[in-house]
């Protein structure tokens, strides 16, 4: 059963970050590109959340219900950091799109191919 | 000491960047002032900090009153305060070019402002933090600055060079994030202190996985070989001073996070080889490819990869005369990188198709600013009596102190391209017909001055070097002095 | 204050005041390098104490500046070469613009040559040198004629031989950890073979770049017919020596102390070839600028293997040349300058008969052109002679035919220069050519009495010489003011030959001049008998055109070899790799991607050897 | 074969990646760090029920300044992006890319929204109490602006609005901050120089909670703004691409 929440959390969040990059170096139109980017981060972040996690433990919240008695508590560290990893993937993805748009204004296509003005 | 607090090198810019909107709406030209009171109060306390430091007893500033390694904690040292003081002084040099370039066509100047603090903001974060994720915080920040400000023109291909970067710079902070997921993982802590102290103990077969992930992330930061293809798009479309500030402050905060990873936090064996010969690859393909350029900016931005690559090579040695030489290439490269981006920008901006050809006869036309550009070129291809030259020499010394001929040999042999594709550009702004149709676009005297200032940091660093060589050892020593560096980030912890 | 650094910062000073002068008011600038022109020299003639030496340390590297006998033999050479030439410069670029940066370029590169002259450290060896070299590229790009050919080709083999220099300069820092050169040629002979050879080669390419060496001379003919001729007085007559300087003290302190005598040998060699290539590129050459361009690599090629054989007598042969180069070289310079102002080209094919209308000028020339083929009542000839025995008294007797056959060849353009410019008959185009200004012919008649002196008591420059070789380890030079004794005892008092020679050419020329006036009658060149065939008024009829035909046939074969083509088709061979490399940035964003994936998957794969776990 | 590539790179970097995180199992405990710690003092100092949210705005309150910055950096990267002056064109207004919603999803969005921004308000409140806090709460704010935008097309945001809320939602964060400098027992940056209170009230851990709901307002109004800016591409009647 361990072994088998190891490799199913682990090969899920491997899985996503796989197929968002395999969605960036492979499709051509940005959009995608920029889905692919967000899914690489979606997978990252399930990846921080997973390597957190311990085994029988509850949310790191000292409620009413917990407080005083001995209890486990997952690692609140990385869903810390996962939370910062958020915005900031967030906030990447805002740029990304607006960067489409103003690509697609210019070039009236989506396809990275043809968008190669600068090179060598 | 309340009033010079290394806080407030974080704390300040971000204040005015969330309040400047408010100004605008009182009053415009705050929206120029403002800034330019701010980079001028950080450039003071800068060296006011760094002048008044004592020795081996770097400034720990701890967050929210909790000790390192609970806690974040900004350490103001030799070397990361000479890095600071640095970026402050080029931060307000780049503040008064540009304060009223809105004059030749600079507009939407708020939204510039505010996007120059966040970044001086960063990089300054990445600098002096000493928190690995805090680190990662601040160069998502100096990244996403840098994709908005790259496309800042719209007649450009500007966000195409900014979209390349926002692939890279994204993939970068996955390997980062990924690094540092499996650091925690490993020894329970983010402090870079704390995980110096605890790294020993991790299996080598993970720590050379997390040292090839931090090499892959931060080598996109600092220019690296095989993945700085957006350097030269960036570079080359984004305005002048915002290209010399990535020059100037983005490079050198991305090169100082890759160092203070492999020399400090990370020990790791093998990867100091890995640096030397990433580091000649990108010399020699930046400096060739920059040999055939045809856009002014593009050769700059070329020849500046080159640069970083000069840099990687020196910190490879992993020796004291090494980091010596690493640093003052640093410098150099920061002030007279920014000195050629901040004039070609009045140069391409006075020719219709930014190219190296259009520029004949521009030293005639265009006097000032020629004249900059040509000290600029004869400082970075180290002649002397420019600064460029002492950073050259040491880095040569270093090389030879490691026993590496072969490289003394190849660093030289670029250097002779870098010669002649700047001399080609100083032959024709001086000594051609000049063309016809140029509209010139003489710089503003805010601009002469700040070109002037940092030609004036060129010849006099270059005539006494000595200015800058005492700085730059006391920062070496602290470099090279991990112990000395975990001691005094946690100095209850019992080394044994 | 410590009279060296007051000489630096007088040039300096005087490069800036000219600077500012210039761009003020053309007069007020000129008056200025005028009056720079005069105080430099005298300052060093009478305030610079020779003993006096001052240290410092920048950087960590401990730097020292003082004055030995031999940097003091060079210095002379510059200290009296360039002052004339600035002087000269005045009157030669009046009508030319930029004079500012002109004057800055050109003083800055005395300062170089000084510092050189006066370092005894390498690194300010080295800092001296290379603002030598890019004061002096931005005067050979000076009036952007080729730009881009002559003025990269400069910069390229200059920057080629001081990062060779460079490379030297760590390698024996790292060996020695010192930076003085009385530390490094202390410690040569510890050193091993590999670290002896690679250091002082490399110093030697480093100087034999700038004396125009046969492989690395490529860049020579173009930057010394591009510059403003003024300069190229300096550029040939005191610049180039800066290389010998070099290479003296490498052969001798060096190789020959370490028994490493066969760089010299080689050397010595290279020298001579390059004599006798420049010397018949010289001949066939139709612009008097290339022609003395030519003429001065073969020059120095006699010095370098003078240099290069490192026993007494060569060296001192050698020695006694580069200071007599100086002169004659820099009056045909500023010769070629005059008749280029005056006439408005140099080029033998368009403009001869100059005498009558420059008669000064042609009198320089013919003064400096007798020094430099060599003829005996002048100074050219004694140190021809000295090279030759020394030659002959170490049996390279290959090596005394090739000098010997060279400096036969120099007749040839002598002759060549000398008729071409100002003999034959003028064409009528040049009826209103004025004799040049007299800014310009003093210095040129001061240096011509230098030669004429020097002809009847080389003796003047012998001490000098012979003071500058005990630097170099000889300490008893033999030598006597106007007596050339050779190895066998037989000696011979030259003041005898040169009265004898001046008093027979006095009087043949008199007699010319009596007869010239006498029967001559002037006739334009087109009007000769053609065998019936017309003569065309556009018909090139002046003297030295197709001057010497028939060799140029039978040279055909070697001419034809040139080694500047190879030179440009292996820039052009790098310059494509250079356009195939930058190709990895293909200008696709998600191409650099796939380039971060592939760099990341190889550096796993090679984890292990890399990290080595 | 850029593909053949590109999966081999990727099957490399999985396998060696896979093969590190293989080492790290699921869920066990293996390692003491800096979380013992946290898991102490949150209650026991701080007074903060939520560790999560005292690690967030306390122990690495300095991470949040950066992460509120970067939001901060991304709608104002993306204004200068997507600029374009409006006064000096034609007066024509900024248009709304998406369609004109169907009557029932205009309704229904008309009652859900002031819910959503109650509930936003509420996760922001109640930050260190429960689950959640300033991103979550700002981010369903945001939702429910979003669902106005796309319902409504004449629904237009006052930007002044937002810049205000923006501008002194983060100087609140940065003076309390400095305030630490002054008040605080260490006199430290971000430090608390409230009274904690008791662990699970509403007024407890001090300046947390405030600083919370100022990240709450910050980041509602900059994701509304950013949602705006996407949404409000203006695409006639301009040339957008002058130099």
């Amino acid at each position: 059963m361990q072994e088998f929440l190891t490799y199913s959390i682990y090969g899920t969040a491997f899985f996503l970050m796989l197929l968002g990059l395999y969605a960036v170096l492979m499709k051509k139109n940005l959009v995608k590109i920029v889905i692919g980017l967000t899914v690489l981060d979606s997978g990252l972040n399930l990846l921080f959340v997973a390597v957190g996690y311990i085994s029988g433990g509850t949310a790191p919240i000292f409620s009413p219900a917990v407080v005083g008695k001995h209890v486990i508590m997952t690692d609140p560290v990385p869903q810390a950091l996962v939370l910062t990893a958020i915005v900031i993937g967030f906030g990447v993805t805002a740029v990304a799109l607006a960067l489409v748009v103003r690509l697609y204004r210019k070039h009236n296509t989506t396809n990275i191919d043809e968008i190669k003005n600068l090179k060598w | 000491m309340v009033i010079t607090d290394p806080v407030y090198f974080i704390a300040l810019p971000l204040l005015t960047a969330f309040l400047l909107p408010l100004f605008g709406k009182i009053y415009k030209p705050l929206i120029g002032i403002i800034p330019g009171l701010v980079f001028a109060f950080l450039a003071y306390i800068s060296f006011d900090l760094y002048l008044n430091l004592v020795p081996g007893k770097p400034i720990i500033i701890q967050m929210a009153g909790w000790a390192p390694p609970w806690g974040i904690n900004l350490v103001f040292s030799e070397f990361s305060g000479l890095i600071v003081t640095l970026i402050t002084f080029l931060a307000f040099l780049v503040w008064v070019y540009s304060y009223n370039f809105k004059k030749v066509g600079f507009d939407n100047s708020k939204k510039y402002f505010t996007l120059l603090m966040l970044m001086v903001a960063g990089s300054i974060g990445v600098v002096l933090t000493g928190d690995i994720f805090n680190m990662f915080v601040f160069l998502e920040i100096t990244a996403i600055y840098s994709y908005g400000l790259t496309a800042f023109y719209k007649g450009r291909d500007s966000a195409e060079a900014a979209f390349k970067y926002l692939l890279l710079g994204s993939l970068s902070s996955v390997f980062i994030l990924l690094a540092i997921l499996l650091l925690y993982k490993q020894v329970g802590t983010l402090n870079m202190a704390d995980i110096a102290v605890k790294a020993q103990s991790i299996d080598p077969k993970m720590k050379s996985i997390i040292a090839i992930l931090f090499f892959v992330g931060l080598g996109i930061e600092a220019e690296m070989f095989p993945m700085n293809g957006w350097v030269p798009d960036a570079y080359s479309q984004a305005p002048g001073p915002v290209a010399a500030s990535f020059a100037g402050m983005l490079a050198k905060s991305g090169i100082y996070a890759l160092i203070r990873v492999f020399y400090t936090v990370l020990e790791v064996k093998g990867v100091f080889d890995l640096l030397l010969i990433m580091g000649l690859l990108t010399i020699i393909f930046a400096e060739f490819s920059a040999m055939r350029q045809k856009h002014l900016r593009r050769m700059l931005a070329y020849s500046s990869i080159g640069q970083m690559g000069l840099i990687m090579v020196a910190f490879s040695f992993n020796t004291k005369a090494g980091i010596f030489a690493g640093l003052f290439l640093m410098f150099n490269h920061a002030i007279i990188k920014t000195l050629l981006f901040l004039s070609s920008g009045f140069l391409t901006y006075s020719t219709k198709q930014k190219k190296i050809r259009d520029l004949d006869g521009f030293g005639k036309i265009m006097p000032f600013t020629s004249l900059m550009f040509g000290l600029g070129a004869f400082a970075i291809v180290g002649l002397p009596p420019f600064s460029g030259f002492w950073g050259k020499l040491n880095m040569l010394v270093a090389t030879a102190d490691s026993n590496l001929y072969f490289v003394i040999a190849l660093i030289l042999l670029v250097a002779v391209v870098e010669i002649v594709y700047y001399f080609k550009v100083i032959g024709r702004l001086y000594f051609r017909q000049q063309h016809k149709d140029v509209e010139v676009h003489n710089p503003t005297w805010n601009a002469i001055l700040a070109m002037s200032i940092l030609a004036i940091v060129i010849i006099g660093v270059g005539i006494y070097p000595d200015l800058i060589t005492d700085y730059l050892t006391k920062a070496t020593n602290e470099l090279f002095d991990k112990a000395g560096y975990i001691h005094s980030v946690l100095p209850n912890l019992s080394l044994n | 204050m410590n009279s060296l650094v007051l000489l630096i910062l007088i040039i300096a000073g005087g490069a800036l005041l000219s600077y500012f002068g210039h761009k003020i008011n053309k007069i007020l600038g000129n008056i200025t390098v005028f009056a720079v022109a005069l105080i430099i020299p005298i300052y060093w003639f009478t305030q610079v104490d020779f003993t006096e030496t001052v240290s410092f340390t920048v950087s960590g590297f401990h730097m020292e500046l003082g004055y030995n006998m031999y940097g003091k033999l060079f210095s002379m050479i510059v200290m009296i070469l360039s002052p004339l030439a600035l002087i000269y410069a005045i009157g030669y670029m009046k009508d030319q613009k930029k004079l500012a940066t002109f004057y800055f370029s050109f003083l800055f590169s005395i300062l170089g040559m000084t510092g050189i002259l006066m370092s005894r450290d390498f690194v300010s060896l080295f800092i001296f040198w290379e603002i030598m070299t890019w004061s002096s590229y931005l005067l050979v790009i000076f009036l952007g004629k080729d730009v881009q050919k002559t003025g990269i080709k400069y910069m390229v083999f200059s920057a080629i031989g001081a990062y060779a220099m460079l490379m030297a300069i760590v390698i024996i820092y790292k060996n020695t950890g010192s930076m003085m050169l009385s530390d490094y040629f202390g410690s040569f002979a510890g050193f091993t073979l590999q670290t002896k050879l690679l250091t002082g080669i490399l110093l030697l390419l480093g100087f034999a770049v700038k004396s125009a060496v046969m492989p690395l001379h490529v860049w020579a003919p173009g930057a010394y017919s591009n510059t403003p001729m003024a300069y190229t007085s300096v550029f040939s007559g005191a610049l180039s020596k800066m290389g010998i300087y070099g290479l003296g003290f490498v052969v001798v302190n060096l190789f020959a102390q370490a028994n490493l005598e066969i760089v010299g040998y080689v050397l010595a060699w290279m020298g001579a070839i390059t004599a006798v290539l420049a010397t018949f590129s010289a001949v066939f050459q139709h612009d008097a600028k290339k022609l003395l361009a030519y003429s001065s690599i073969a020059q120095l090629g006699y010095i370098v293997t003078g240099i290069g054989i490192g026993t007494e007598l060569s060296i001192m042969a050698g020695l006694y040349l580069a200071v007599l180069h100086a002169a004659f070289k820099g009056v045909l310079f500023m010769v070629v300058g005059a008749v280029e102002r005056q006439a408005g080209t140099t080029d033998m094919n368009v403009v001869s008969g100059l005498a009558r209308k420059m008669p000064f000028t042609f009198f320089t020339a013919l003064i400096a052109i007798i020094a430099l083929a060599g003829i005996p009542p002048l100074g050219g000839f004694v140190g021809k002679w000295m090279l030759y025995e020394s030659l002959i008294n170490n049996s390279n007797f290959l090596m005394v035919i090739m000098i010997f056959l060279s400096s036969t060849a120099a007749f040839l353009y002598c002759f060549k220069f000398l008729f071409g410019l100002f003999l034959g008959q003028q064409e009528p185009e040049f009826d209103h050519v004025k004799e040049a200004s007299p800014v310009m012919i003093i210095p040129m008649l001061l240096l011509s009495v230098f030669l004429l002196v020097t002809g009847a008591y080389p003796g003047i420059v012998f001490k000098y010489v012979a003071e500058g070789m005990t630097n170099l380890g000889f300490h008893d030079v033999n030598w006597q003011m106007s007596v050339l004794t050779n190895a066998w005892g037989d000696s011979v008092n030259v003041q005898h030959v040169y009265l004898s020679v001046v008093v027979v050419f006095v009087a043949f020329l008199i007699f010319i001049t009596w007869r010239g006036y006498k029967h001559s009658t002037k006739i334009s060149t087109k009007d000769i008998s053609s065998s019936g065939e017309m003569i065309k008024p556009e018909d090139n009829m002046t003297y030295a055109m197709d001057f010497y035909k028939p060799f140029q046939r039978v040279l055909q074969p070697i001419l034809k070899w040139k080694i500047n083509k190879y030179y440009e088709d292996f820039g052009k061979g790098l310059e494509a790799l250079f356009d195939f490399m930058r190709r990895i940035y293909t200008g696709n964003g998600q191409t650099y991607a796939v380039y971060v994936i592939i760099f990341l998957a190889i550096l796993l794969i090679f984890s292990k050897s890399i990290f080595g776990y | 074969m850029k593909k053949v590539v590109v999966i081999g790179s990727l099957g490399v970097i999985v396998y060696y990646l896979l093969s590190a995180f293989v080492a790290i199992p699921f869920g066990a405990d293996i390692i003491k760090g800096v979380k013992e710690f946290y898991l102490q003092k949150s209650p026991d100092d701080l007074k903060v029920a939520n560790v999560v949210t005292s690690i967030v705005v306390n122990f690495r309150g300095f991470d949040t300044l950066g992460e509120v910055t970067v939001l901060f950096l991304a709608s104002t990267a993306l204004g200068s992006i997507l600029y374009h002056r409006r006064s000096q064109h034609s007066g024509l207004n900024p248009q709304r890319t998406s369609v004109e919603a169907s009557a029932i999803v205009q309704t229904g969005a008309k009652i859900i929204f002031p819910f959503t921004v109650i509930l936003g308000a509420y996760i922001f409140i109640h930050g260190h109490l429960t689950p959640g806090g300033g991103f979550q709460g700002g981010a369903i704010i945001a939702t429910g602006f979003l669902l106005m935008l796309i319902s409504y097309r004449k629904f237009f945001i006052k930007h002044n609005a937002l810049t205000w809320i923006e501008a002194i939602a983060g100087s609140t964060f940065v003076i309390l901050g400095l305030f630490g400098l002054i008040y605080a027992k260490n006199h430290d940056f971000l430090e608390n120089f409230l009274p904690a209170g008791k662990l699970n009230d509403l007024l407890s851990g001090g300046i947390i909670g405030i600083i919370y709901i100022a990240v709450g307002f910050k980041v509602g109004a900059e994701i509304t703004g950013i949602l705006d800016t996407l949404l409000t591409v203006k695409e006639t009647g301009l040339d957008p691409e002058e130099n």
